[in-house]
């Protein structure tokens, strides 16, 4: 099984490395951090919960190579008509893309044309996205999250630091590192607008620094540093940035998500804007992100301790 | 002058990749896990030292080079602290020689 | 002239291999990880879409004429997050699945709820 | 040159691959996704240049990041598994 | 504010889930729901009313013109859904107080109303919008927080079948994903109207075709049409009572407005029947949809599986009425939509308080419930009514008009199963009658009492519609037929 998760950890920064291949760097940007780095950490999360043994497969599935081989060949067979790879000519490049990049820079003033998609043009759906993770995190607490303080907390607490007294070298390496990644997170924030990056990808980094330091410090410590409630807040309060955007230039009477109500410069607005819900998209992606690892994490620990007490 | 840089660069560069491939060819040569650490655990660092500063030296501008050397700091400080972890988990678990057949038996039909 | 269509065909295997591993297999992780690659592949597949010969990275600068096609990166970003969302939760579920059975291996379960009936 | 060092990277990429699928021990793997990372950080920069954009390092200084949390995650979860099982086994 | 509706419609539920962490008294953030999801109501009766008073509303997001930013397009279509769906649930959250009490921890009641909001917003979205990527974005909101709510209950196998469902829901809304990149590779844009415009030129090509096929198996796959069904009954039987009442008269809804949107607006009536052989394919899996399920209901000894299998029956009456691809066929099925929604929440929510009184729902736990619960009982029976298609109740408008679309057509053998399809429902139904009246009461069940007014006021407000709609069909037949008529009329 680890080698499973292993290697779709690899398959996570290979196709990572050819989105950077393919131009998309905002793309492989949280390609990179997303899959190899956070499904890969849950997965193992996880396996460690369920056992990582696995049964052969007993039954012989024909059915599904069959529906498989199908859908390929379907797939394979609609390839046919496309336009060649990289062609110029493509219906793609010549509908509505060319708009965004020659009109961009004077309606949204962003040289990051994917920054000045997500966030302006179809700034709904990056609103959807964020709805999305903030249902993700809600779901996983309403899956996982343990209510009991579980109590042989000290005694956990203890073995993890005799666990991690091996570990004396990382702990200071990291401690260098940590904020240092935090502080790369804040400019991956606010740096969206001209090179790669943006809320999600800040979020995610950030996260993943809380992560690294939940682990090496141990769980507890890190509960005590974030407040899991507070985080549950941070999460909304993110939506409800990125909406209230929304809602004020809809006071204004212009429509939903209409940034030029937010200033009488309609290129500072979209400005202003962006960095408003570039901002609300990374804390619902941090603290979501943290919700989900720490409630993974939290029901593991109060698993183990079930298994002390009961031994 | 220019001619200096893009020689020296070229030369780093092909040390590093030099020193890759060894890496490459030791990671799978070798018998057993410590001496295939050591393979990819020595080259590594210098092989990623070796091409960034090829490339420092491909483009100075300021920047980027601050990027590089950015870079060039974290491999430095992480590539040793992971493959410390990586040889004292292993070390810590070789210990305990049923944990070992265990996860041999495990890992050897995954 | 065939040959300009390549990089779709590998596009379709690979999410044909995540699909196989979703429908066939019964470990419950193993699923979600077929689910990941199968998604993955699809994301590779626009991305492969967005690219024009001679094009460069969507981001402005000057002297920079072709760039390559930036909306369906934006549509990545958006379905990457939703990967992940789905994974977390899956992951949950199994999780919890586990704990509920004893088991992740589909037919164990299927067994055990035969026998609630 | 750089594209030789692409080439080179690419060729010690495939190789750690092998050694990853091969195993035979859980760390083997840790081993070559570590240094499937580290060359991955490599091959990133250097396809900025080779593009003309060196612009995008910081992708690359994501993956450094990543690949080291990633490690130090299995490290954690492997260690912690193996905890239990031995707890059990005192059992 | 008026002409902020359509981004109102999806926005207050979406903004009001948030909020809810906020609340800490679980009382408050039922009532808060409550508010949020009336207002959605009202909202929407009032889109209602100007779409069918001034024909489409076209509402852009961000002030970006059409292909280029999002757009909400509301023709009648949507705006009949939008109804439906807000009002089964503003009347289902009424009850959903009293109920969760029951069914679920205390400590996770707040995240319950959150997750309800966002599937409710995440449905609405989908709906609303005329953008195809957006589509999957809302589809994934509403189905993400569907896998959730499922888990939430009570007995260990909703986890297994929230798994499954989201798994299949995982490869379908991927599949969807598909095929919106495929249309796009074509076209380059992914606005709907904007794809029909466009389709045409390539329409010929294989990878239409194949983005077709993709959109319809994903849409498929949702929608649990029969030989993809099999997550269905479990997902319905063990979620929390209120969950199966408010998905079971709106999810697959969803996934029927989406099919009818992409086969009739976005590819067009004359390429959606012409490519594939889509008319026989779906009259065929229809009708065997409509018989399979029917029979599996009668053997089921637990309830909500027997209501989950029939609602799969009921699916197979939509598609049918899609499949005769006429003007009144299309009615009709936009009819049934109307009516199941309005049966399904009726009797899923009256067994939410037959679970509230007795804590099952297994059919022998049903003895002598008639005289127990008469009110409860008495909504069931006229459900299941309704569900047969007796004159009086909805039911019997819907496949009124289903049968003259088929006879419109020629197609007389299958108006003939539809009937025999109607006589087994009469069996199911049977058996729930045949225990709660026919049966001497179990022992030890003096104490069961009526249901609380909490349950009461809604199933029978519900059941008062069904009745209501069933004798008074003017304003359902009429906003059924300018939807399809409009449906009809656009496509080229």
């Amino acid at each position: 099984m680890f080698a499973v998760i292993m290697l779709s950890g690899i398959y996570g920064l290979l196709s990572a490395s050819f989105f950077v291949a393919m131009d998309a760097v905002d793309v492989a940007f949280t390609e990179a951090s997303v899959g190899a780095g956070i499904s890969t950490l849950l997965m193992l999360v996880a396996i460690t919960m369920t056992g990582r043994s696995e049964h052969p497969v007993r039954h012989k599935p024909v059915l599904a190579l069959v529906v498989v081989i199908v859908t390929g060949s379907l797939l394979i067979y609609g390839t046919l008509d496309m336009p060649y790879f990289g062609s110029v000519t493509a219906p793609v490049h010549q509908h509505v893309a060319p708009q965004y990049i020659n009109d961009s820079m004077q309606q949204v003033g962003v040289p990051n044309i994917v920054t000045s998609v997500l966030a302006s043009y179809r700034g709904f759906d990056t609103f959807g996205e964020v709805v999305v993770i903030f249902t993700a995190g809600m779901g996983v607490l309403a899956l996982l999250s343990v209510v009991r303080r579980p109590k042989g907390i000290a005694e956990i607490d203890s073995l993890n630091k005799s666990m991690h007294e091996e570990y004396l070298v990382l702990r200071i390496v990291a401690k260098m590192l940590i904020p240092f990644i935090l502080l790369f997170a804040l400019y991956v924030q606010f740096h969206g607008d001209f090179g790669p990056g943006g809320g999600f990808q800040a979020g995610v980094i950030f996260a993943a620094a809380i992560i690294l330091y939940s682990m090496l410090f141990g769980m507890s410590t890190a509960r005590r540093v974030i407040n899991q409630s507070l985080i549950q807040l941070l999460a909304a309060i993110g939506v409800l940035l990125y909406g209230s955007v929304g809602v004020v230039s809809l006071l204004e009477d212009k429509h939903f998500l209409d940034y030029s109500a937010l200033s009488a410069d309609p290129i500072a607005g979209q400005h202003l804007g962006i960095l408003l819900i570039e901002l609300g998209v990374g804390i619902t992606v941090a603290s979501v992100m943290i919700i989900i690892f720490f409630n993974f994490a939290g029901r593991k620990n109060s698993e183990q301790n079930q298994e002390s007490n009961e031994s | 002058m220019g001619s200096l840089m893009d020689i020296s660069s070229a030369v780093f560069l092909l040390i590093g990749s030099f020193l890759c491939v060894s890496g490459g060819v030791g990671i799978l040569r070798f018998p057993d896990f410590y001496t295939r650490m050591h393979a990819a655990g020595v080259t590594d660092t210098l092989a990623t030292a070796m091409i960034l500063i090829g490339l420092m030296l491909q483009n100075p501008d300021g920047l980027v080079v601050l990027k590089l050397i950015i870079i060039l700091l974290m491999t430095l400080f992480i590539s040793p602290t992971a493959s410390h972890a990586l040889a004292s988990a292993a070390v810590h678990n070789d210990l305990k020689p049923v944990l070992d057949n265990n996860e041999k038996v495990k890992t050897s039909n995954p | 002239m065939i040959l300009g269509l390549y990089n779709y065909w590998i596009v379709v295997v690979l999410m044909m291999i995540g699909f196989y591993i979703v429908i066939a297999h019964g470990n419950l992780i193993k699923k979600i990880v077929g689910l990941t690659i199968f998604q993955t592949s699809v994301f590779i597949f626009y991305i492969s879409m967005a690219k024009v010969e001679g094009g460069t990275a969507p981001i402005l600068a000057e002297g920079i004429k072709q760039y390559s096609n930036p909306l369906p990166h934006v549509l990545i970003l958006t379905a990457i997050v939703v990967g992940i969302a789905t994974t977390a939760l899956g992951l949950a579920l199994a999780v919890r699945i586990k704990e509920a059975y004893g088991s992740i291996e589909e037919e164990e379960i299927q067994e055990k709820d035969n026998l609630d009936c | 040159m750089l594209i030789a060092a692409t080439i080179a990277i690419l060729v010690v990429m495939i190789m750690s691959i092998v050694r990853a699928v091969m195993g035979p021990t859980f760390y083997d793997r840790i081993l070559a996704v570590n240094m499937f990372g580290t060359k991955t950080v490599l091959l990133i920069s250097l396809l900025g240049f080779v593009m003309g954009r060196p612009e995008f390092l910081d992708i690359a200084i994501v993956y450094a990041l990543i690949n080291f949390i990633s490690v130090i995650g299995v490290l954690h979860y492997s260690d912690s598994s193996v905890f239990k099982r031995s707890s059990q086994q005192k059992k | 504010m008026l002409a902020h509706l359509p981004i109102l419609q999806v926005i207050v539920p979406l903004m009001a889930a948030p909020l809810c962490l906020f609340l800490t008294r679980s009382r408050l953030v039922w009532l808060f729901a409550l508010i949020a999801s009336a207002s959605a109501f009202i909202i929407s009766s009032l889109l209602l009313q100007q779409v069918m008073a001034s024909g489409t509303i076209v509402y852009e997001l961000g002030g970006w013109d059409a292909p280029w930013g999002i757009e909400y397009r509301i023709d009648q279509l949507n705006a009949l859904l939008l109804l439906i769906i807000s009002a089964v649930s503003t009347v289902v959250l009424f009850s959903a107080h009293a109920s969760i009490q029951k069914e679920i921890p205390a400590d996770r009641h707040s995240l319950f109303y959150i997750l309800y909001l966002l599937s409710l917003a995440g449905m609405l979205g989908i709906v609303a919008t005329a953008d195809a990527f957006n589509v999957f974005v809302f589809l994934e909101i509403s189905s993400l927080s569907a896998y959730a709510l499922i888990a939430l209950g009570k007995d260990r196998r909703a986890l297994w079948a929230s798994y499954q469902y989201l798994i299949m829901g995982t490869i379908g809304a991927t599949f969807i994903l598909i095929g919106i990149g495929l249309m796009y590779q074509m076209t380059g844009t992914l606005n709907m109207y904007d794809l029909s415009q466009r389709l045409p030129e390539v329409e010929n090509t294989r990878t239409v075709f194949t983005a077709f096929a993709f959109v319809i198996v994903g849409v498929c796959l949702k929608l649990a049409l029969f030989p993809l069904h099999l997550w269905l009954p479990n997902a319905y039987a063990y979620a929390p009572s209120i969950v199966t009442a408010f998905f079971a008269a709106t999810a697959t809804k969803v996934a029927v407005y989406l099919l009818i949107r992409f086969t009739f607006s976005v590819f067009g009536l004359s390429f959606s029947f012409t490519a594939l052989p889509l008319q026989v394919l779906f009259v065929v899996l229809g009708v065997a949809g409509i018989f399979v399920a029917s029979f599996a209901a009668i053997y089921q000894s637990n309830v909500k599986h027997l209501f989950a299998y029939s609602s799969i029956a009921q699916i197979g009456y939509m598609i049918v009425g899609f499949s005769v691809s006429t003007v009144t066929g299309l009615m009709a099925t936009l009819l049934h939509l109307f009516n199941h929604a309005l049966m399904k929440s009726a009797l899923f929510l009256a067994l939410a308080a037959v679970v509230y009184r007795i804590g099952s729902v297994q059919l022998n736990q049903f003895h002598g419930l008639g005289r127990q619960m008469p009110f409860t009982m008495a909504a069931i029976v006229i459900g299941g009514l309704s569900l047969i298609g007796v004159p009086l109740t909805v039911g019997f408008v819907s496949k009124w008009y289903l049968v003259l679309a088929t006879l419109e057509n020629g197609w007389w053998p299958v108006t003939v199963l539809i009937l025999l399809g109607s006589l087994i429902a009469i069996v199911y139904v049977w058996r729930i009658v045949e225990a709660a009246y026919f049966k001497p009461a179990l022992a030890g069940s003096e104490s069961i009492k009526e249901a609380p007014l909490s349950f009461l006021i809604p199933v029978w407000s519900l059941v008062i519609a069904n009745i209501y709609f069933g004798i008074d069909t003017r304003l359902s037949v009429q906003v059924a037929q300018a939807a399809s008529q409009s449906l009809f009329g656009v496509s080229p």
